[in-house]
């Protein structure tokens, strides 16, 4: 693994470097150089297994950050890359020519996320919702539950008593705090 | 291919004489496993209310609601939880986190309607078929989705401590009260039963999130003397804790402490007086003592905005907290961290002035629109055994005032304390170490009329005590004190069988037959003190005064003369807590009265 | 989106070379609403009802994860066919419909039309906790949370998920209502047809279906 | 015997882009739906499938009727609260997520499980193995409307079931490995009631290759079709039973051995075939593999031991900041978890990948063309789709 990592060192420019399992990498890296390195650690390296391709909506930076992780079959130990990209117009280069399969996970991220991947087969079409008119649901700052109380209308009837509240009106109301 | 292929699928023909796997009647032939997770059952008088299945439950399933013939009690919220099976999952968290393991589920698992909206019950209160089940999900052993054993205080060893009156309880360390901290539940039954009704959970989250000042913050609001109540306050909450019901309740009052000593005192103005906004009121206000009730009314009365002055009859402010309380477990220097901040925010201060001596009362009226006492109770109390009127027989409160004030006191090798409350074993407990340092061993033996496991001390206090070498000896009544040669020898004591009658009147009842001597050459009674209530002779037919000669006052603490407010030790307690509290409410009803005047 | 190809409306030409339009929405659906079907006199009803019972005829469509205890219903161990109760592959050869579980809007959707081309008398079933009252997908939005706002249920069975017996209890309840000629659901839905379908189009967004298709 | 000859005369030519020149005005093809209500799909998904004559010239699979956006729910969960959830992600195996989650948060949190609480999560792991495998390798037969492997199947599965029940307090959701331990030890009796079980399923292994892998029909429809390509595998990514069905080993248990595996003797099935034959067998091998390693499991492991370590008081248990991807082999193949840490009282994201994501869509949508109608069902199956874990 130390090997591999001071190879990708020579040639990419890596932060946040984090290990923390042996057989499992972490690093950063530049937009940019995300197609390069993939087909570089691919088709020179040996880390043929996609394993998946996943986001995280980090709303307090505006970023969103995507992580692609790849397994090497035969040595057993798997590299995430990170990228970061700006929450305003996140885009990013479709990998589905290096990974035919990766153009599910590009549809997902882009229907649940907003994150575009152009060129990527199918990228536009419903993948599990169906006529969603509101912002990308796995975005942090959509409410699910807000939504769903106010789209789908919870039985009523229900009520809840905090026992500190409930407590003070019953054993000392008068005492204003 | 092969002709195999074509016959051996017909080997399934063997199935035809073997026996049938059907149930035959599958609605009872199959009850569920001994662990299935059915529906909930929930033991009403053991479950306390404290909400934490509502708070462990991810679907939003559980409502804790009143339930009628529930009364709400201090430790109990009256509230019970509500089940709705239109959210549940049994996953059955609930269970494993019930703090009084009341809540469990039972094997049955068939209910059907074809009404939706019946499917809400609150488990134990409405009955269902399956409240007598025996089976079914209860937490399993050893598995606790919680801590129940307190984080060790860290003490001086007793023979560390046995010698001077440096403070023998270290505090807790940042990650000692994280790891305290987090195993409060966030109920919230301690807040009611504590007499300040503090904002306990609140500031046991602050500690969680590191932000002491925060949690200072939310302590001033309620208690202006944290560090004390942090080292001396009697944990009334504790007694409620949701938490001791399965284990060791939460150090609620260790953790207070430690929230105060992470702030130094140079920090308090810039933590709590943030964003503060006074606006001065023309009204005076006289509070009579400086203890802990006549602390916090003249700190909230500050906070309103009135010009308070207090008159203290010694030579420095603190009243019981620093003449009754030995300094190994409250040191002054935090007594006057509190109260520096006190008197910094505007509250004046007067000391050696009695009152009805140096000033009249009727002076104070006179100057002041309204005046709130809290005097306390300094005066000791005699058993009247005979020989209690010998010069070498003393009064425990006198004993500790002297030792607070710096005088020396008599201590003589051979010393017996009659009493078995707290101040009994802090009196018991500074002899020792002073007997320590004159002849370098112990021998002074507590002794009470209660036995061991009804004795009002403190549990701590008294293994403290013994761990410090001195004798505990309960269950005793005293006879009288032997003398000879006008000398004391020791005391006679007799077996006390029991102390309070039927009806919880105190009327002791003794064996004589059980006879046993303590030698000694100096007794201290500590039995009880009463309260000193000289300075008011001169309005007293103008107050009312209870059967047992407490001032008669209202909720507010306001006695029948609507300008005196009365609180602290003569009134409620004796304790530091109860004396916060009343000072802080009689401040309120301070300001509704100077209000409508 | 061309996922509803076959509802456009197009020219075609036929085998014989005819061409024509066809306008799938209104060739090949009826619009006609519901109707309630009254019963009929109380000897025959009573009769009518009693077959009824006997023979449930389950739509084999598992909607959500609760279908995953009807393969122990169908298979020896259970045995709902000593009940008189079996599964069907289509809507159109089934009279009770179990709905197991959550519905997602999107099969919420499937769902309406596959009731609707069932045929009368029919029946549903709703499984487990998130039919009541949203279930442990209370907060998700995504599904729907009370099922009986939608179509009309019979039978409500808590749990997540009902065990066989529970269900095969269920379908015990369902023929005691049948009997009594309680088990009105179809008649409701025919009588509050637009309080229903007010609901559903609440919910399903893109509509291109007609609104009753049966 | 015979074999059905490709006639690819009717098959639709390509347009410029790429794309298939399909005109349905034409007559010559067939748009069929396969789902969401059908008796062959496994679950509730969809297929939608162009057909020439009977052979499939264009499949595209459609998902998310059972989309309950878990991801986005967990995020608004507590760690503990998150294993009831996490679990119907998977509805026939759900204890793989059990896992998956206490592994990724004992990571991140620095929690060591007790060695008895592994030893039970390896034990309830194998024991939900055979549950699945019990419904999932006679069913492959079931879509050939050979039904009654899956008649004996499900009952013995259901005696499995029994003990899990017994076990766990859960029927089908176990809920059993939660984050820092497991709830329960072993019930007195469990290991003889479990070896009744283990025979029956031995014998229904016995049954099942009389039945369905020697029968002379199942192998016609099964032998040489739906073949994956031994270059597909790194392509598509086909991790499990599916890779292996083409001689290549992939076994998380073998190569990243988690939880007890390391000490329990056991070898994974090879096919070299990759067709539906060989994948269904590859199935057939490992179940009577977890029933040799549910014996081992239950020789080997001490018989009392903490079953919980020691974690902050749940209500406010937080994570620091991290990431991880944690992996399992479920029946299925590798099935993982990333997870990503705050450092507050809430996971950040989670995100699960399992074998269908990859085997139902884009391979399942390539495999599905010149197919024939009637083997999309068992070629679906072969491929062990299950939709809850595609869209979660």
């Amino acid at each position: 693994m130390k090997e591999i990592l001071e190879k990708i060192k020579t040639k990419y420019e890596v932060t946040d470097v984090l290990q923390k399992r042996a057989d499992l990498l972490f690093f950063t890296i530049d937009k940019k150089m995300v197609l390069d390195i993939l087909n570089y650690l691919k088709e020179l390296e040996g880390f043929t297994h996609l394993v998946m391709l996943s986001s995280v909506d980090w709303l307090e930076e505006n970023k969103f950050q995507l992580t692609y992780i790849i397994n090497h079959p035969i040595n057993k130990h798997d590299i995430a890359i990170r990228v970061d990209l700006n929450r305003d117009e996140a885009t990013m280069d479709s990998i589905h020519h290096i990974w035919i399969h990766a153009e599910t996970d590009q549809r997902e991220i882009k229907e649940l996320f907003g994150i575009d991947f152009p060129g990527s087969p199918g990228v536009d079409e419903d993948f599990v919702l169906e006529d969603w008119d509101e912002i990308p649901p796995m975005r942090r700052d959509f409410d699910t539950l807000e939504y769903s109380e106010r789209t789908f209308f919870p039985r009523d009837g229900r009520k809840t008593y905090d026992t500190k509240e409930y407590m003070k009106s019953k054993l000392y109301p008068d005492d204003k705090q | 291919m092969s002709i195999k292929d074509i016959l051996s699928p017909f080997s399934a023909w063997k199935k035809v004489i073997k026996d049938p796997v059907t149930v035959k009647d599958p609605f009872n032939d199959r009850p569920g496993a001994p662990r299935y997770r059915g529906f909930h059952k929930n033991e009403l008088d053991k479950c306390i209310g404290c909400g934490a299945c509502e708070e462990i439950c991810q679907n939003a399933a559980i409502d804790m609601v009143p339930v009628e013939g529930i009364e709400t009690v201090e430790g109990d919220s009256g509230l019970r939880p509500m089940v709705d099976y239109g959210r549940c999952c049994w996953c059955a968290l609930c269970v494993d986190i019930c703090s009084t393991n009341s809540l469990t589920l039972s094997n049955e698992y068939t209910w059907i309607d074809s009404d939706p909206d019946v499917f809400r019950f609150i488990p134990g209160y409405d009955k269902k078929e399956w409240d007598n089940s025996k089976l079914g999900w209860t937490k399993p052993k050893n598995y606790d989705l919680n801590t129940y054993e307190r984080v060790e205080m860290k003490e001086l060893h007793p023979e560390e401590r046995d010698k001077s009156f440096i403070e023998f309880v270290k505090g807790y360390s940042k990650e000692q009260a994280e790891a305290e901290a987090d195993r409060c539940i966030d109920c919230g039954l301690c807040t009611a039963t504590c007499p300040a009704h503090m904002s306990i959970p609140e500031y046991i989250k602050a500690i969680r999130n590191d932000d002491m000042e925060e949690g200072l913050r939310i302590m001033y609001e309620t208690n202006p003397l944290p560090e004390i109540c942090g080292r001396i306050c009697t944990h009334k909450c504790e007694t409620v804790c949701a938490i001791g019901h399965k284990g060791e309740p939460l150090s609620i009052r260790w953790l207070k402490r430690y929230i105060a000593d992470q702030v130094p005192e140079s920090k308090y103005k810039e933590v709590l007086e943030q964003g503060l906004e006074i606006t001065p009121k023309s009204k005076k206000v006289a509070i009579i003592g400086s203890g802990p009730s006549g602390l916090s009314a003249a700190y909230y009365l500050s906070r309103m905005g009135y010009a308070t002055k207090i008159f203290e009859s010694l030579p420095e402010a603190g009243g019981m907290m620093r003449y009754g309380i030995p300094s190994y477990r409250l040191p002054y220097d935090q007594i006057d961290k509190d109260i520096n901040y006190i008197l910094s925010c505007g509250v004046e201060i007067e000391y050696n002035v009695k009152i009805g001596k140096d000033i009249t009362i009727e002076q104070l009226e006179k100057d002041y629109d309204a005046v709130f006492s809290g005097t306390g109770l300094h005066l000791g109390r005699s058993t009247r055994i005979p020989g209690s009127e010998h010069e070498n027989v003393f009064f425990a409160t006198d004993l500790l005032r002297e030792i607070s004030l710096g005088t020396e006191i008599k201590v003589d090798e051979k010393i017996v304390v009659i009493g078995g409350g707290n101040v009994a074993m802090d009196i018991t407990r500074s002899l020792a170490r002073l007997q320590n340092q004159k002849y370098g061993k112990v021998d002074v033996l507590a002794t009470c009329l209660e036995a061991e496991d009804i004795m009002p001390a403190d549990r701590e206090e008294v293994v403290e005590a013994r761990e410090e070498k001195a004798i505990v000896d309960p269950g005793w009544g005293p006879k009288d004190i032997k003398i000879e040669n006008g000398k004391i020898k020791g005391l006679n004591v007799v077996k006390c069988l029991s102390v309070f009658d039927d009806e919880g009147r105190f009327s002791p009842k003794f064996d004589e037959d059980k006879k046993k001597f303590f030698p000694a050459e100096m007794v201290v009674e500590s039995i009880g003190q009463g309260m000193d209530l000289t300075y008011i002779d001169s309005i007293k037919d103008k107050l009312e005064f209870s059967d047992r000669g407490r001032i008669v006052v209202n909720e507010k603490y306001q006695s029948s003369l609507p300008w005196f407010f009365v609180g602290g030790d003569i009134i409620k307690g004796p304790d530091v807590i109860n004396g916060i509290a009343n000072g802080h409410i009689a401040a309120k009803g301070i300001d509704e009265f100077l209000n409508k005047k | 989106m061309t996922r509803m190809y076959d509802l456009k409306k197009r020219t075609v030409t036929a085998p014989d070379g005819e061409v024509f339009t066809v306008d799938p929405m209104k060739d090949y659906f009826c619009d006609k609403r519901p109707e309630v079907q009254a019963p009929a006199h109380p000897v025959i009803e009573k009769f009518f009802n009693w077959a009824r019972s006997n023979s449930l005829w389950v739509l084999g469509w598992g909607t959500g994860c609760g279908s995953m205890e009807l393969p122990p219903l169908t298979t020896p161990r259970f045995d709902m066919f000593r009940y008189g109760v079996q599964m069907r592959a289509t809507p159109r050869q089934s009279g009770v419909f179990i709905i197991s579980g959550y519905l997602a809007v999107k099969t919420l959707k499937r769902v309406i039309r596959a009731y609707e081309q069932m045929q009368g008398p029919k029946y549903i079933i709703a499984l487990g906790s998130c039919t009541i009252n949203g279930g442990m997908y209370y907060d998700s939005f995504n599904t729907i949370n009370r099922l009986d706002h939608y179509i009309p249920v019979d039978v409500h069975i808590t749990g997540c998920m009902p065990r066989p017996e529970a269900i095969l209890s269920g379908f015990v309840e369902l023929k005691k209502r049948i009997r009594a000629g309680k088990a009105e659901g179809a008649n409701d839905y025919a009588e509050r047809f637009d309080w229903y379908k007010g609901n559903q189009k609440k919910v399903i967004k893109g509509w291109d279906m007609p609104d009753y298709n049966w | 015997m015979f074999s059905i000859k490709e006639d690819r005369s009717k098959f639709p030519t390509k347009k410029a882009d790429g794309t298939l020149d399909i005109d349905l005005d034409s007559q010559k093809y067939v748009k069929i739906w396969q789902g969401p209500n059908h008796p062959g799909i496994t679950g509730n998904m969809a297929l939608e499938l162009t057909v020439s004559g009977d052979e499939v010239v264009q499949s595209k699979t459609h998902v998310g009727y059972l989309y309950r956006a878990f991801e986005k729910l967990m995020e608004r969960r507590k760690f503990i609260q998150c294993f009831p959830i996490c679990i119907r992600m998977c509805v026939p195996e759900p204890d793989i997520n059990e896992y998956l989650l206490a592994a990724s948060v004992e990571e991140l949190g620095g929690i060591e499980v007790p060695e008895m609480a592994e030893w039970l999560r390896t034990l309830v792991l194998e024991m939900a193995r055979v549950t699945i495998l019990l419904r999932g390798v006679p069913g492959q037969g079931g879509t050939m409307s050979l039904g009654m492997g899956v008649q004996w199947g499900v009952y013995v599965r259901d005696l499995m079931l029994d003990r899990f029940e017994e076990l766990t307090g859960g029927r089908v959701y176990h809920m059993y490995i939660a984050p820092g331990g497991v709830r329960g030890l072993l019930p007195s009796g469990f290991k003889d009631r479990m070896e009744e079980v283990l025979k029956k399923v031995d014998e229904f292994v016995v049954d099942i290759d009389n039945l369905m892998f020697n029968n002379a029909v199942f192998k016609v429809r099964t032998k040489g079709v739906g073949i994956i390509d031994k270059d597909w595998i790194d392509q598509y990514s086909v991790v499990g039973p599916n890779a292996r069905a083409a001689g290549i080993m992939r076994d998380v248990r073998k190569d990243y051995p988690y939880l007890k595996y390391d000490q329990l003797d056991f070898e994974p099935h090879t096919e070299t075939d990759s067709d539906i034959y060989a994948r269904s067998r590859v199935r057939w091998h490992d179940l009577q593999t977890s029933v040799d390693l549910i014996r081992q499991i239950m020789a080997k492991m001490p018989e009392k031991g903490e079953i919980r370590a020691k974690t902050p008081n749940v209500l406010h248990w937080k994570i620091p900041k991290g990431e991880t991807y944690q992996r399992i082999e479920s029946s299925r193949g590798e099935y993982g978890f990333y997870m990503v840490t705050d450092g507050s009282a809430y996971p950040r994201r989670i995100n699960l990948r399992g074998p269908s994501y990859n085997s139902a869509m884009v391979l399942l949508e390539k495999m599905l063309v010149n197919a024939n109608i009637s083997d999309v069902s068992s070629l679906m199956v072969s491929l062990a789709t299950c939709p809850p874990e595609i869209e979660r």
